[in-house]
């Protein structure tokens, strides 16, 4: 095992199944002689040849289409949307077609195709380069959306959506890329869509997150663990379809719940999180399901103070813990 | 690249000095338009008989989409089509009984399991792909269709279509710039009858035709009379030609007539004058086709009543069938959402 | 007071605003001539003139943006995207950026602008005439979302949403249309935005909706009233932002809820208010908050048997009624 | 409506000949060009120290912007600009200070208060308005602006500008064709570059340049020479005429180099040749400038240093000033997400 980044961890994934399938190919915008702008595709077209590796267009809404008629046509392709801020224009493509050619179709048709897109803020990427856009796809059935918080789930996770049959929308936290390191093995593995992960185990209480706010919230649980306070911390992985099991678990063990996450607080993913722990542990809790999410304003702001405002951070969990401890 | 303004018409003369399309071709095409207008017809009395739910007519269309399929090759090649295309499907080689399961909405239904609107869905023999309601999505789809056809060297042609309306799209630029630049085999087949729903071309375009467009995408645009099976038939071919040699995508533009209003929830005497409703029956193609048949000697009176005699039937078999099927069982309503569903 | 259709409290509510307000104008397609595909500007090309009632082309981006550029150059549009199903090409300008204008530009420039649209489900409309879109929206700080049940509300609020300074998406549920009527005033009216609406009072329960399931919910509280069952039926109307005060009220009352709504259910607007439930009004519940939505397929079928088990009914929320008193 | 393919070039003569700028508008542009040349390097070396944390630079373009707003009216005209539009700012009157703000992200920053990328927001005086990093999305919002102006009866221009990237965009064809249906008083001003960051015009378009689709949209497109101040006036100032006048829209397409990476998070020796990037360099229009002023006798050396020297010591004065302010407090953080907020 060697330890990586959370990019290279990516950028491995997907040159192990390009080697290994020829029917994988990735598009978007800079990919080829670029690399990427996130340099997730670096040395691709040196190796795989530019019919493989496609410079697209600056047109989000025909990458998701080409790459849809593409899948629906027999290759496995992977878009690379530039920034998940930039995916708007390709909504209609993924949430109104991808989702439900194969409903629609009566299984005869379907689109083994994977949108992978950078997100989330902190790195000073203002209105435009921040977004955190999870629910908008996580909410469509026929959707299979991805968020990892680490190189090993990312790589194992990247793999299983590349071979999935299913569109995947894989949401790449863009300050995990050269922040997190972790092990990853040297062998070939997945790791099953689906499955939440417990990355902590504890006693007091569940945190229930995903993406960067896991490492938050891992921090967070050092901070107050003098304090006697044991938390255990829930990472998602994948947000549609939702594992509810293995959250439900925990905090039927723990009684007290905090779902925590980057993007709006109201109508975000933590809602559905909450909700569901509100109705089927209603008998384990000891206090109410509590959020921390990010503020529902239109967008995080490029000053630094306006900026560390809106982020999630190690502090602003450890507070929000040590407030759910003492209900 | 020329851009025809003027639809272009072959004379029957020409057409026959051409050679490339044989007499029993042309009573094929002809035997299909029936068939399609007759099924057409039967879709609109159950529309009113409060059966089918909804009614997009292709009359009007006939000529034109019985043409382009012909002068493409069903076994191999890719149609990626919209919601007006009964003739096309029927040219394809569905059945009027496949198609009236889709407008009752009946169990087995070939294309969607009657989950989508009639005509909507896939099909699991020729490939044919009507996806989506949502205007001008399967033209980026399209391009990607040919992508993977090029990347693995095979000689298909994907044959998109459209309206003038779907040109207004977005994704209708995009596709066609994406198709030019990488020369991919697409056939862009736009079926421009002057309307989306109620919107005049004048009010869609300040030009007089898409085709005006292709030479921004660095493709050949064509506009050719609809109504006229060898004018389409030609452009198309030449098109598939020209896509299957590596040579790039076209546009070719067919003018047609909308026959009827939009759809059976429409009533186009808000939006369109008397004169123009009554103008346009003379660009009906099922006379005009007769016409020509009759110019050839292709057709005698009798051959002629014995084909719509026959359609009559077979429609009048199927209906009975299509009604006799029940709705889907809501049994399996959740298949089919993943994979593994 | 006159009794009128949905459709018809629409059409008056845009009349009016027009006559008054000379940067009040609509634009979308088929609006003109065709006076739209449900008739809501019947008759208003002929009032107002093509240059304030104005058939788009078919292009559902521009429409949004033509409509944020007139609303920051001071007009007032009222833009009419045909059904909701086709709203998603515009996401990118409604979402990306008008909900985002005065927030980036520091309060200088904003978007008076509203979009209608048509949406939800039993009038055999297949996946691409059914769609309810309202989560997506409502989402986004910055939007105001806005979905009545009557046609006293639904001119009162249109009312409100065209004089309001904020990009309003206006979500009308073409099943009402022309089924539900009403009374609605003579003279002018507003409905205040953001105030959810007791459209019944009850004792034993409190179910959360909007739209149509409104309708819903009050026949299935006459269904069972005989039973016994006292329900309050809560009507949200403003989706976004959202008035927590009223269903909050009304379930520290009952200490029962049920929410109710056509759109899939997870990550659905039912999760958020649940959600809200659970955390605020914790100790007030006898039972879990309870959902009922519609199933997590992608899209509802044409076929009746389809369409029907997709759809909510008063049966089904009787149903769940009768569960949840019973818990 | 003729495309020209080749920039077209002004000689200095039929400049003089036409006489439409005089000697002052063009030492004017000049000082423009130079202030913005001489704050871009400052803003590059302050992102080197770490001190701003992104820079799309405007070196290269500097002739064709200020040109642009020279040749339309600041007092009414409306500009909805992208992010490469630092000397189109001071041309419509932004200071060194103002822009060094926005870099620097600090309190007072007159666009957005900092809450956006340095340049983009909107300013209250002129009607400059650059809201988004989505490319693409201020087309269809110019048409809009226009469209408002036209029903008032306004004869207001708005200048809408974009890259060759942004022409690849479903938006650019919707708002193209809108405008041109409506005949709205919109300039389309396209600064072709070559790239969209890494990605080269032959992998953007079959074809040469974004020009030769206007006729597509019923509207002319010229293709000038973006070094050339006078030929970009010219372009532009006919283009406004006919805006102002009511006869419709119009593209005018420069061809600019981008001397620089896309931002500072950019390495263009990835994707750009040696032999590219040392081409590029013959098309600074800064020594262009120099030398159509200097054959016209219109700057001495002295002259010259001077403009150089007075643009330097505004910039460190400004520098030093942004740098003493603070960021914007955190305070008013909820404000203006809705009217009453
Ligand atoms: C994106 C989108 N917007 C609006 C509609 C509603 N609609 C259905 S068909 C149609 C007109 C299409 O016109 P055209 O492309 O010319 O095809 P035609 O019906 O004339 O054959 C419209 C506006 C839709 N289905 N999809
Ligand atoms: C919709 C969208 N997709 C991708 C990006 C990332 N991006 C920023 S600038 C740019 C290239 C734009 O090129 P062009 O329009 O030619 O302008 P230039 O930078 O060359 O002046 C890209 C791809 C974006 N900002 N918005
Ligand atoms: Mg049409
Ligand atoms: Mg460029």
């Amino acid at each position: 095992m060697a330890v990586k980044t959370v990019i290279e961890a990516v950028r491995e994934a997907m040159r192990e199944e390009m080697r290994k399938d020829p029917r994988v190919f990735v598009l978007g915008e800079d990919i080829a002689e670029r690399g990427g702008v996130f340099l997730a595709t670096d040395g691709f077209l040196k190796e795989f040849g530019p019919a493989r590796v496609i410079d697209t267009p600056l047109a989000e809404s025909s990458i998701a289409g080409i790459a849809i008629g593409a899948a629906v046509n027999g290759l496995r392709p992977i878009a690379e949307i530039e920034f998940a801020d930039f995916v708007w224009p390709a909504m209609n493509q993924i949430v109104g077609e991808a989702a439900r050619i194969r409903y629609g179709t009566n299984g005869t048709k379907f689109v083994p195709m994977v949108v992978r897109m950078p997100y989330g803020g902190g790195v000073r990427g203002g209105l435009y380069h921040s977004q955190t856009i999870d629910v908008v796809f996580a909410h469509q059935p026929g959707l299979v959306v991805i968020a990892p918080s680490t190189p090993y789930d990312a790589k194992g996770l990247l793999k299983a959506a590349i071979r999935s049959d299913d569109p995947v929308i894989f949401l790449e936290h863009k300050r995990t890329y050269r922040l997190v390191r972790g092990e990853v093995p040297d062998e070939d593995y997945v790791v099953t869509i689906g499955e939440a992960d417990v990355k902590r185990k504890g006693d007091d209480m569940t945190i229930v997150t995903y993406g960067l706010a896991v490492h938050y919230s891992l921090e967070a649980a050092e901070l107050v663990k003098d304090e006697g306070i044991s938390v255990e911390v829930v990472d998602l992985r994948t947000l549609a379809p939702l594992d509810r099991t293995t959250f439900l678990e925990s905090v039927r063990r723990t009684s007290k719940a905090l779902v925590v996450h980057e993007d709006y607080h109201t109508y975000g993913v933590g809602a559905e999180v909450a909700a569901t722990i509100a109705q089927e542990a209603f008998h384990d809790l000891d206090a109410p399901v509590t959020r921390l999410a990010g503020p529902d304003v239109p967008a995080m702001g490029f000053a630094p103070t306006l900026e560390a405002e809106f982020m999630l951070s190690p502090e602003k969990i450890a507070t929000a813990i040590r407030e759910l401890a003492a209900y | 690249m020329p851009t025809r303004r003027k639809p272009h018409t072959t004379t029957a003369a020409r057409q026959a000095g051409a050679g490339i399309i044989t007499s029993r071709d042309l009573l094929e095409m002809y035997r299909v338009m029936v068939m399609s207008r007759v099924l057409d017809e039967r879709i609109w009395l159950l529309n009113r008989q409060g059966k089918a739910a909804i009614v997009a007519s292709a009359q009007g269309h006939e000529a034109a989409q019985v043409a382009c399929v012909w002068a493409t090759d069903r076994a191999r090649d890719h149609y990626l089509i919209y919601y007006r295309e009964l003739t096309t499907l029927l040219a394809l080689g569905l059945t009027p009984l496949d198609l009236l399961k889709g407008f009752l909405a009946r169990d087995g239904e070939p294309l969607s399991g009657a989950r989508q609107f009639p005509t909507h869905g896939a099909h699991r023999g020729v490939d044919v792909f009507s996806f989506s309601n949502v205007v001008g999505t399967q033209l980026p789809q399209a391009a990607g269709v040919a992508l993977a056809d090029k990347m693995r060297g095979e000689a298909k042609v994907t044959v998109v279509y459209f309206g003038d309306g779907a040109a207004s799209q977005g994704d209708c630029h995009e596709a066609m710039n994406f198709a030019g630049i990488h020369r991919l085999p697409v056939v862009f087949f736009c079926e421009n009858n002057r309307y989306a729903i109620s919107v005049p071309l004048s009010k869609q375009m300040a030009i007089e035709g898409v085709a005006e467009r292709a030479a921004g995408y660095g493709m050949p645009g064509v506009t050719v009379d609809g109504t006229d099976v060898v004018a389409v038939y030609e452009a198309v071919r030449a098109a598939a030609e020209r896509a299957r040699n590596g040579h790039g995508p076209s546009l070719v533009e067919v003018m047609v007539e909308r026959l009827f209003p939009h759809t059976s929830d429409d009533d186009h005497t808000r939006y369109r004058t008397a004169e123009d409703i009554k103008g346009m029956r003379e660009k009906d193609p099922i006379p005009i086709m007769e016409a020509l048949l009759g110019r050839q000697r292709l057709l005698s009176t009798e051959a002629r009543e014995a084909i719509w005699a026959e359609a009559k039937r077979t429609v009048n078999v199927a209906t009975e069938e299509a009604e006799a099927t029940p709705f889907p069982s809501a049994r399996e309503f959740r298949a089919h959402v993943f994979a593994d569903a």
